[in-house]
């Protein structure tokens, strides 16, 4: 695989920002700062993060509840993230998307998504803009296992192959929709084997494993990019939280989250990183010092930030 | 001005949108090769050719889905969901994403499409092919409710609900489609949010929507005969509702009946007469009647139907009581 | 396979009450006496006729809006049929479904339905009440191709895999979805093919030969009865007639109809039963006849009905 | 009498008519194993095993639709949709099917189902799991809408639910699950279609649903020391509406104001509006004012949340107006 240090370095990095994010807004949602609903990434960031290394400015991606990652791994900002989450006036939605809603058009960012299931139709609604402007851009949807089983995901997939859309279809299977575990909501073992259903490319990949995400999804996009239709990559994982911070999460057992936290994508790729010679034991951490330096000054800055006033209510519902 | 029928009407507003900008496309089932089950989409897949004039698979969600995704990445989709009663299996896309996306997003989205949709009953299609649902469609933040009751109207509603940049649900009821009328040539616009009064009159207010502007003209006309002037007033956006023109009437009538053929019970009517009991209760010297359906599906056999569609007759006798009174 | 004579007979003789039916229908349709939409199954008569051979008075259909071959195939009497599609009051709905929404449940017959689509999880509801009561019955699912399309369906097949329900779903593809040829709805050649996304055994029949039909639904049938889960039947067919009454049909080539006309699922029956000494031509002919008189008596029976009172309007909303 | 959680009061319910009839069974999305997100359905797989109690895929028009199949074939399912917010992709299965299957088959149905769903803004949830949606339901015929206010009304309530032959759609709001309050031990309803009023008063009537109830109560007790006496009205199901005790009560105080929490605009409270400016206009001594949500959707950030959710003040600034025209 073509691809040079630099890129690998910043991959772990964005894998490493993403976690350090989340660890501090689950901090932050246990004392009590974070209204709603959270939905934590950390275990899974090799995905979002192999995905968007082959992503263009221009490409836009669809999330689901679970976004962070997604967001950091396209280029959303901490420090607006952190004060959309908090609820504050500088957020990326004003404060009033939260965390389910995070979005950002201008960075190809179609937002965060409260509802299981509503990304790939939007995706592909996404990918027929870029088919019809061709300028090369394409779409990503990312959606869970448990969204699989939903029907809207089944006719976005039917509908991007019948029209040969610019889309990829990345299942984030970490085997379950909260407590329900995919073996008693799917028959099949893998989500990857429906892509037979439409006639598109179905791959199973190791979700762990962030070079081996970067490399399946990156044939996909290129398969997009070229005009050739969409494609389903299937991205097996774990979430290292609960479904949503303050999840007991009884329907896990321990062993299986110790189990996956040896396969932990950060250390696995940190290890491979300095093993190769790409990154030195100094330089990670150089990174983790950095990103530590800058999560401080996002959370410093949503801290300062302002609650939006209450005027802004009544504003951006309507486009005069 | 040319004489054409409300599918005609409807059908140049397509033609004239498309021409004008190219990011507008048409989607929906049989709207291509077909021309729409009731016509309104012939000829454009001739003019426009399939990448702009979609025929799609069965799949509602995602054509309304494909539609909000596209729209936010800069196309201006005109979608179609053949009947209203098909809204069940698409909703979400509609409610919860292309509605709420600009406000979650603190601003930074913006969705200009359409979803026409074909309601209302008298063709015996039964109770899954003849709802009128605009009351759903209004209680929700982020849409606008188009109805429109003439071709030239309908031509005007269209191209205006096009160049708006929110998504709009526009509805066209299903016995209007063969209705005469003239509407003028090339580009027109009737602006939402502007009510239009169909009939002057003194003595009662008669709001009416769709089909009913039909039912409620007619019943006007006979009215008159017994000496009792009607106005009526077609709010033709239920969304923007053009608050001020009905004040207006009623401060002059003193009096308000509502028709419409959707179901009386938490239908557009409620909330347009509890506007009224707001905000010109000292004006009213009668209680509010609203004619509307019964409380049950849409029946199919011809004499139920028909018992079921409010008629002029029920209206002439709401009208006939709240001067009575 | 193990099959009467008689068995045969009245295979063939439901397949041919189903198309008099119809084309009478047809008929009173042009003449507007049928208000609303009509859909006839006629040239696929095989598929209801084949499966429901297979079934009990006990098991369950659910139908479509091309509904009248399923439901006479499950025992619908054409005279309450016929009531019920000119909007009479002895129809089995009382006038109040008509043609789109004729149903029984006494019969097992959970109604046509006019909403494409919403079958499928309706059927593995009733299948789910079979499992649950325990009794050996099971359900049955007609459905389109254009059907097949919709995320409901995918819901259902996915849920009925992961209870095991007794359902047999039965994929009437006809080619089109009105307008919309299975070319442009969908990329794999078969609906059957899409059992594979949920485990499911998938099943491609000739729909125009009601033996195929009724040894591959037998087989599904059986399956689900001895509590093996649900499958997939395909039977491939073509409709003689427009979407609905009145559809001018451009989207189709006349030589494909031509082509499918030969294929006429009721000539060729008779043919093979005459050939294999089943029938004689004279048998032929009374049946022909009986059905003939049956259907005027239906006519009569119906035409002389009145048609429902407005007082009735309002009642059968709701269960005291 | 024993205290108990509003959400303790519909487990109570839920395992009181699993226990008397074996034909109910629960259904949903983490209702099983987690039982229940808002833990209403805890403990019940332990009680009554997976054959009763079963968790579902992500996929909530086959939950739905199950639903209506197998009650339709004599079953009688209580299913979980979690968040109201996500009816959107189950809609069709309860407004074209459920709702209409008995009418549509001319009686020869029956589908004793309850949909229960959360509702309701005051967490941080956003516009996607704050909605409340009544009014959308209320305008299905066929249709039962069920909305409590208090853990006795909830349990009455559900076991009546539970017990109607009809479709009914449960709405619990999400405020109120954890409220505390005295319910009466082991069987026990309270009938669908009776409203109750939940403080006496002559001067004014205040009808409120759900969590608004409590906001209604505590703004009558301030009111009450400016000496206006206010009588809080709880329809508790919307459909049937109890019309005759809302007309009672305003023939009797001449003074009408509606709190809910749904946005105002073709809300549940247009429906009762409408319906007291037909049959009560002449009693009335003031118009009807509604204290409901804006016009946008619900907002994330805490302090637009909280300007969002129809405030004591408003309602009490509301019912000030009415005292004074
Ligand atoms: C339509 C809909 N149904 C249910 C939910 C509730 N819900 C939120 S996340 C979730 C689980 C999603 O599972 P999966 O798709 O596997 O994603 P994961 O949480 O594992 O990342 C559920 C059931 C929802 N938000 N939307
Ligand atoms: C949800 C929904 N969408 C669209 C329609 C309109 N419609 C009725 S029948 C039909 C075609 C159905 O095609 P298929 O499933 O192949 O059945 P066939 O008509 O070929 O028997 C369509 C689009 C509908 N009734 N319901
Ligand atoms: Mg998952
Ligand atoms: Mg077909």
């Amino acid at each position: 695989m073509d691809i040079s240090k630099e890129k690998m370095v910043e991959m772990y990095t964005i894998m490493s920002r993403i976690r350090m994010f989340e660890l501090r807004v689950s901090e932050l949602f246990a004392a009590g700062k974070i209204p709603g609903f959270v939905h934590l990434y950390a275990g899974e960031e090799a995905i979002a993060t192999g995905v968007c290394a082959n992503l263009l400015g221009s490409d836009y991606i669809t999330s689901t509840h679970r976004g962070h990652g997604h967001l950091i791994a396209k280029g959303g900002e901490i420090q607006f993230m952190m004060a959309e989450v908090l609820g504050k006036k500088t957020g990326y939605c004003k404060g009033k998307g939260g965390s389910m809603h995070i979005a950002d058009v201008a960075l190809g960012i179609l937002g965060a998504n409260g509802i299981v299931g509503a990304g790939p139709p939007l995706a592909a609604g996404a990918a027929l803009a870029c088919q019809y402007q061709d300028k090369g851009a394409i779409a990503v949807c990312f959606f869970g296992d448990g969204a699989s089983n939903q029907g809207t995901t089944h006719e976005a997939m039917n509908l991007a192959t019948c029209w040969k859309l610019p889309v990829v279809f990345i299942a984030e299977n970490n085997m379950y929709g909260i407590s329900s575990c995919t073996l008693n909501s799917m028959c099949v073992p893998n989500i990857a084997d429906r892509a037979s259903a439409y006639d598109m490319p179905g791959v199973v990949v190791d979700g762990n494993d962030v070079m081996a995400v970067f490399e399946a999804s990156g044939e996909a996009i290129k398969r997009a990019r070229q005009g050739q239709g969409p494609s389903l990559i299937e991205c097996k994982t774990y979430r290292h939280r609960g479904h949503f911070e303050g999840d007991p999460c009884a329907y896990r057992r321990k062993e299986e989250l110790e189990e996956w936290k040896e396969k932990d994508p950060i250390p696995r790729f940190e290890q491979k990183l300095v093993a190769l010679g790409v990154m030195s034991a100094e330089q990670v951490r150089e990174i983790q010092d950095t990103l530590k330096k800058q999560l401080e000054e996002a959370e410093r800055f949503a801290e300062e930030s302002p609650f939006p006033d209450v005027s802004e209510l009544m504003s951006d519902v309507y486009t005069a | 001005m040319p004489t054409m029928t409300f599918a005609q009407a409807l059908n140049d507003a397509h033609k004239l949108e498309m021409l004008r900008d190219p990011n507008i496309y048409v989607a929906g089932e049989d709207v291509g090769i077909y021309g729409g089950i009731f016509g309104v989409t012939g000829g454009l897949l001739d003019q426009f050719g399939p990448k702009r004039v979609r025929d799609t698979p069965i799949t509602e969600s995602a054509i309304v889905g494909t539609a909000v995704g596209a729209a936010s990445c800069g196309l201006r989709p005109v979608v179609e969901l053949m009947f209203v009663d098909f809204i069940g299996v698409a909703l979400d896309q509609l409610f919860n994403q292309a509605a709420k996306m600009k406000y979650m997003f603190g601003g930074k989205a913006k969705i200009p499409m359409v979803l026409r949709a074909t309601c209302g009953a008298g063709i015996g299609a039964a109770a899954q092919h003849s709802q009128c649902l605009e009351a759903w469609f209004m209680h929700v933040p982020g849409l606008k409710v188009v109805m429109p009751s003439t071709p030239a109207d309908a031509k005007g509603l269209l191209i205006s609900a096009i160049r708006d940049d929110n998504p709009v649900v526009f509805l066209e009821h299903k016995m209007l489609y063969a209705l005469e009328g003239e509407v003028p040539a090339g580009d027109y616009t009737v602006p939402l949010g502007k009510a239009d009064i169909k009939r002057e009159g003194k003595d009662v207010t008669v709001i009416a929507t769709a089909q009913a502007v039909h039912t409620a003209l007619s019943a006007a006309e006979k009215l008159s005969a017994d000496g009792i002037s009607v106005e009526v007033l077609d709010p033709r956006t239920l969304n923007p509702l053009d608050e001020e023109a009905i004040l207006e009437s009623v401060r002059k009538t003193h009096r308000l009946v509502i028709i419409h053929e959707a179901v009386k019970f938490a239908g557009a009517g409620a909330e347009i007469a509890a506007m009224v009991a707001e905000k010109a209760f000292d004006r009213l010297d009668a209680p509010i009647l609203r004619v509307a359906a019964p409380f049950v599906p849409v029946p199919f056999s011809p004499p139920l139907e028909k018992e079921y569609i409010p008629s002029e007759e029920k209206l002439i006798r709401a009208v006939k009581t709240v001067m009575e009174s």
